[in-house]
């Protein structure tokens, strides 16, 4: 790291020689994600491939974006966006997980007279499922 | 209703006097809240007022008083909130054995089903002191479902299921409203609730002798797209269906409300049952919402038949038997309704 | 401070007592900027998420739809092109001109690399008909989620390279600034070529988490 | 704030040269970068605006005396409440004080010679400019009706109006408030001229800091879900119709996070224009300097946690509304520290009842009552009952037109003299608060009677028994028109014939009120130092004016 001869700021600043380590860094992370991603590492594989993209956000902004050479006010402004960002996905994602676990009308008989059901539900036996073996799942529909 | 000068809307729920106890509790404190401000504004203004010999005296910061205030605010608000949510949740789930009525709206109306076949437009009969239980469909756009003397709303979402449900306690006529913006006629969305004695209720059910039961209009679909050619064969039984456990090819399980048939209905891709291939086209686009409800209250007066025929059902399908009569039919009626 | 003046280099603007103030503005102003940025793309983010946990089976589909070799190869160049930039701060701050022409020169030619690349995707699912509310086929998921995945896919990429031509434009200014030497000559405010460095690394990084979002979906 | 180095220059017979008369052309106006001469471009737009806004609010007030239709069609109903919305949220309430008194005031109160980024405010102004004629051009080509809201699959899939003209007018919009709030913010924290602390800072100057967290923060969201929705009604697919796979309360979580803080963004310069009137007329220090400021920045942090609360009876479940209902019962007690802080200030002040002092003490009144029934609505089941009511017109119309715009009408009146270096008609302007104290609440009071009745919002036609309360509002509504036009007319007529103000006419402290009035266009000058905090009224030695 250098001190630079410029007089429109006094902080520090990251040398060439650091950007370039950190560029390879960044390559480096790039394969490994793209490596990870071909194995099954289920259900980690979004989790992992979420963390490098972070890691290399995070690369890129502490050197790139001299953000590790700053002062507290500018970490305060860099972290606003990200702070707020969370509560947006904190809040929102409060609604859509906790959806299920409502309190549910469960356990109600229904108020309704059972009516015969029409033929051909009841009356054929239903093929037993290792002779009707499905392929597997998302297929498209007929 | 029909009355030209009111100031307190009509109560006419069990929850109407809830909420409204709740109401004056807030009032109370903020007219306190009101008149303390205000009559102290008006004290000083008075008091402190500019005039010769008059000066200004001067007051520091008083952390103590601040922090008392800043409390006691909260937790005044937080009674606020503890009453407010134990309602609220108490609001959310309708209690056993209501009775279930399908709304469906529209731009501009109210289609409303109910389950032993008659059906109203923008009019909504129901019998006092019974919990009545709608599930709310949308054909177009948002619209908000809201009966002010049941102190009930709820916004009616396209593309899924809304719940609500009240229990009248005075019979009358009340306003039914639209209250989320929908459109041109937005305000001429309305309707008009009765609630009437138990047997003018039934007097007026059994005024339309013709009308074909929600479930025999389902069984009538169900035949008519010729979802009977599958199901129970290469595809899975529907019978014992409503409310137990589905296995899906992916391991996991969901439960059968609803939510999950209408969505299996129209796109039958989305969550495949374990063991059985995708081969239900999907049927988007070609129900309207009332023909859903009819299908689905067909399905769900089908649970009890699982237990007729153990061998036939996939295993795992029924997860959770429901109660019932080992014949299978009839299913006791426990609410007694003719 | 008032006496300092009278001595100040001609780029200090008339609201600043000093260049560093005027630098602490700059840079302050910016991040600030890149803040409304994040929430700017945050929007689809969240709602990417909400969309995702409802139809995981249907953005595993849709990932495999769409041409990884490409979304690496966008990526590195990407890095290379803010290794590039951050070069060019570093030149500018120590006046080499030379070397700040070809920094800046190479991360604009790398951002034209990079939208190539990204025009030949675009037409190859154009081709396979993957377009929503183009050309969108529906018989590849008669569910009509697929057509979801692909939106989003649509939206976030596209709205990525607006960005990138935006800083292209800002990186050709620089480019022809500092052609004519601006930011080398003593005492020159090299404040642009560091915000706008700023700005082409922040698209940088929506991209790094652009690809794994779109294109390693498992 | 007492200055080391006094600059106010002797009392001249000419008038000194000033941002005013600098020069003349219409050119030195329109590529102007002075924030003074910025300031009053933004009156003199969100003036027009507010007219605008006031004549559709004229034309449904007229059409509401009666049950039926009596004058307009229910399109044009429908459009006439969707362009009140829009032009009062976007092109007058959001910009109201932040873009006129803040533009001002800002580097004047801080010690500066003009915001951080002269040009970019310059920027801003003309991309209101160009959001604003997108929305009028939506007028004259007929309008829209979808609600200010624009909540999907009315507006994407189903209303046949300029639903992306509109949507295109309020993204142009937002961004110039970014690009204010983002000024404001890199000018607080750059510009504070030696010695002024953030403890010194006037809490205008805190306030206005919290205001631009709120733009800065929150309109990218609207900018990118407006986005969204114009892409879905032009590719007729998209993530909010449910016909195209889409969620539409996912859209009222995208709109909400930022159409909820934009209430505080609304509300919160307000607070800035009364804690500056109410020390000045009572001759007061401000009670709690420290909470009242504290009070601003946590109004704006906790802002952004409650948006779910417009949301209690979409459909979003059962925990999300109790999160969010907890959360906007802690939003509500800073708003009631400000307003207990503001009534212990008076409290041995020395309190005199100019024009300003009347609108800021109707302000805490009118504010007190919409803080409160926001109470009622953050209580969820109170909130399902009057949800969507008239209940929520009359809330929101208590805090926006009873609170920003008072305070707007007050601060304008206390700076006016600074403005333009003229005083207006005293007791003119005294009749007018008052008329507009009265009018107001004899028009939306009865609005929460007729809402916790059941009248729904947006109702074209309604149910004989509301008409009463509806022709009451009706009424209230031409009182309080009469009070708009009169501050118009005078303070017109005071621009150009107004007795001189002289520097200081309110003998108030702050740093604004030390220079020549009206100000010289670099504002100061020397750049003071500042030794003091702000509000030392009692140790004021009497002023030459």
């Amino acid at each position: 790291m250098t001190q630079s001869p410029n007089t429109w700021h006094s902080t520090r600043r990251p040398s060439s020689g650091l950007l370039i380590i950190n560029f390879i860094l960044l390559l480096v992370l790039l394969v490994l994600t793209i490596w990870l991603a071909h194995l099954d590492l289920q259900p980690y594989n979004g989790l992992l491939a979420l963390s490098i993209a972070v890691l290399k956000t995070l690369l890129v902004a502490l050197i790139f974006m001299h953000l590790g050479f700053s002062t507290k006010v500018t970490w305060v402004f860099a972290l606003a966006g990200v702070v707020w960002l969370g509560i947006f996905f904190a809040l929102s994602l409060t609604d859509y997980i906790s959806r299920g676990w409502a309190p549910r009308m469960d356990n109600i008989s229904p108020a309704i007279e059972f009516i015969p059901p029409p033929p051909g539900i009841h009356s054929h036996p239903v093929v037993d499922q290792s002779e009707n073996p499905g392929p597997p799942a998302h297929g498209s529909a007929g | 209703m029909n009355r030209t000068f009111q100031l307190f809307p009509d109560a006419a729920s069990r929850m109407s006097h809830q909420v409204d106890h709740l109401f004056w509790y807030l009032m109370l404190w903020s007219a306190l809240l009101t008149v303390g401000v205000a009559g102290l504004i008006l004290t000083f203004a008075v008091r402190y007022r500019a005039r010769p010999g008059h000066r200004q005296g001067f007051l520091g910061p008083h952390h103590a008083l601040e922090w008392t205030w800043t409390f006691a605010t909260l937790a005044i608000f937080l009674s606020f909130f503890f009453w407010g949510a134990d309602l609220y949740i108490g609001e959310s789930a309708a209690p056993a054995g209501a009775m279930e009525i399908h709304v469906v709206g529209k731009q501009w109306m109210w289609k409303i089903q109910h389950p032993e076949g008659r059906r109203e437009i923008n009019e909504l009969h129901v019998p006092v002191n019974r919990p009545v239980k709608l599930i709310l469909a949308s054909q177009d756009v948002i619209h908000g479902f809201y009966v002010p003397a049941f102190r009930i709303k709820q916004d009616v979402v396209p593309g899924r299921y809304a719940n609500t449900w009240f229990q009248p306690t005075r019979p009358g006529t009340y306003h039914l409203f639209c209250s989320q913006y929908c459109g041109t006629e937005h305000s001429a969305m309305t309707g008009t609730v009765y609630v009437l004695e138990p047997a003018d209720y039934a007097a007026w059910l059994a005024g339309m002798p013709t009308a074909v039961s929600e479930v025999q209009a389902g069984a009538q679909l169900f035949v008519q797209y010729s979802c009977h050619t599958c199901h129970g064969q290469q595809a899975p039984t529907l019978a014992g269906l409503y409310m137990s456990r589905v296995p899906l090819s992916d391991g996991s399980t969901v439960l059968a409300d609803e939510a999950y048939l209408r969505e299996s209905i129209l796109y039958p891709a989305a969550k495949i049952v374990a063991g059985y291939p995708p081969i239900m086209p999907s049927y988007h686009n070609q129900l309207s919402e009332e023909q859903l409800f009819a299908l689905i209250a067909y399905i769900k007066a089908l649970r009890g038949a699982s237990a007729t025929q153990p061998a036939t059902t996939p295993p795992g399908l029924v997860g959770e038997p429901p109660t019932t009569n080992p014949t299978g039919n009839p299913i006791t009626n426990p609410q007694g309704i003719p | 401070m008032p006496e300092a003046a009278r001595h100040l280099p001609p780029t200090l603007a008339m609201q600043f007592e000093d260049p560093l103030q005027q630098h602490e503005a700059s840079t302050l102003g910016m991040w600030t900027f890149l803040a409304t940025e994040i929430l700017f793309f945050g929007g689809l983010f969240v709602s990417y998420t909400v969309f995702r946990l409802a139809y995981p089976e249907t953005w595993h589909t849709g990932s495999h739809h769409l041409l990884e070799w490409a979304g690496a190869t966008n990526t590195g160049v990407l890095l290379a092109s803010s290794l590039a930039v951050a070069l060019a701060v570093h030149f500018a701050e120590h006046q080499r001109r030379t070397a700040l022409l070809l920094s800046l020169a190479s991360a604009l030619l790398l951002g034209f690399v990079f939208l190539g690349i990204k025009g030949i995707e675009y037409h190859s699912e154009y081709m396979e008909q993957l377009v929503p509310g183009i050309n969108f086929n529906p018989a590849h998921d008669p569910s009509g989620r697929l057509q979801l995945f692909f939106f989003f896919y649509f939206v976030m990429t596209a709205l990525h390279a607006l960005h990138m031509l935006v800083g292209i434009g800002l990186l050709g200014f620089l480019l022809y600034h500092a052609g004519r030497g601006h930011f080398t000559v003593p005492g020159a405010n090299t404040n642009a070529v560091e915000i706008i460095g700023l700005y082409w690394h922040f698209v940088d990084c929506v991209w790094i988490f652009l690809f794994p979002l779109l294109y390693l979906v498992r | 704030m007492t200055l080391l180095t006094p600059s106010s220059p002797a009392p001249a017979l000419v008038v000194p040269e000033n941002y005013l008369n600098e020069s003349f052309s219409l050119r030195s106006w329109l590529l102007t970068t002075d924030h003074k001469r910025i300031a009053i471009l933004y009156m003199l737009s969100i003036t027009f605006f507010f007219a605008l806004g006031g004549l559709a609010a004229t034309l449904m007030r007229l059409e509401l005396l009666t049950p039926h239709s009596t004058m307009v069609s229910d399109d044009t109903y429908n459009k006439l409440f969707t362009i009140h919305g829009v032009i009062m949220v976007w092109l007058f309430l959001i910009p109201s004080i932040p873009t006129t008194l803040g533009n001002f005031l800002i580097p004047m109160m801080i010690g500066a010679r003009d915001l951080a980024f002269p040009r970019l405010n310059l920027l801003s102004w003309y991309l209101f400019m160009i959001g604003g004629t997108f929305i009028l051009v939506m007028l004259l080509f007929g309008g829209v009706d979808t609600g200010w809201t624009f909540y999907p699959p009315l507006s994407t899939s189903r209303v046949h109006t300029y639903v992306i003209l509109t949507a295109a007018g309020v993204f142009v919009t937002g961004f110039s408030s970014i690009a204010t709030g983002l000024n404001f913010i890199v000018t607080v924290h750059t510009m504070r001229c030696p010695g002024m602390t953030w403890h010194r800072l006037p809490l205008f100057i805190w306030s206005h800091y919290a205001t631009s967290i709120v733009l800065v923060m929150a309109t990218p969201v609207l900018a990118i879900t407006l986005a969204l929705i114009a892409v879905e009604r032009i590719f007729h697919v998209g993530i909010f119709d449910p016909a195209y796979g889409g969620d539409p309360i996912l859209f009222e979580h995208l709109f909400w996070f930022y159409s909820h803080p934009a209430v505080y963004i609304m509300i919160l310069p307000s607070f800035a224009v009364v804690s500056e009137i109410i020390t000045c007329f009572s001759r007061k220090n401000i009670f709690g300097y420290a909470f009242v400021a504290y009070a601003s920045i946590s109004i704006a942090l906790i802002g952004f946690l409650v948006w779910g609360h417009h949301m209690f009876v979409s459909g979003q479940s059962t925990y999300a509304g109790l999160t969010f209902s907890l959360l906007s019962f802690l939003v509500a007690v800073p708003s009631a520290i400000k307003v207990f802080n503001w009534t212990a200030t008076l409290y041995k002040g020395s309190i005199t009842f100019q024009t300003p002092m009347l609108y800021i003490l109707g302000f805490i009144g009118l504010f007190t009552v919409g803080g409160l029934t926001g109470l009622f609505l953050a209580a969820l089941p109170i909130d399902v009952h009057v949800n969507n009511t008239y209940f929520i017109v009359a809330h929101f119309h208590y805090i926006m037109v009873g609170g920003a715009v008072m305070a707007y009408l007050g601060g304008i009146h206390f700076w006016f003299p600074k403005m333009f270096g003229k005083l207006f008609p005293t007791w003119l302007s005294q009749l007018a608060a008052i008329t507009i104290f009265l009018g107001f609440n004899l028009t939306f009071f009865p609005q929460f009677v007729v809402g916790y009745l059941g009248m729904p919002r947006r109702y074209h036609h309604y149910a004989p028994e509301f008409q009463i309360y509806n022709v009451l509002s009706t009424a209230g509504a031409s009182i309080l028109l009469v009070g708009y036009v009169l501050p118009l007319i005078y303070l017109l007529w005071a621009m150009r014939y107004g007795p001189a103000a002289g520097p200081n006419p309110w003998r108030a402290t702050g740093l604004e009120w030390q220079t020549p009035s009206p100000p010289p266009t670099h504002n100061f000058e020397h750049i003071p130092i500042v030794a003091r905090g702000p509000y030392d009224y009692l140790e004021e030695k009497p002023q030459n004016a």
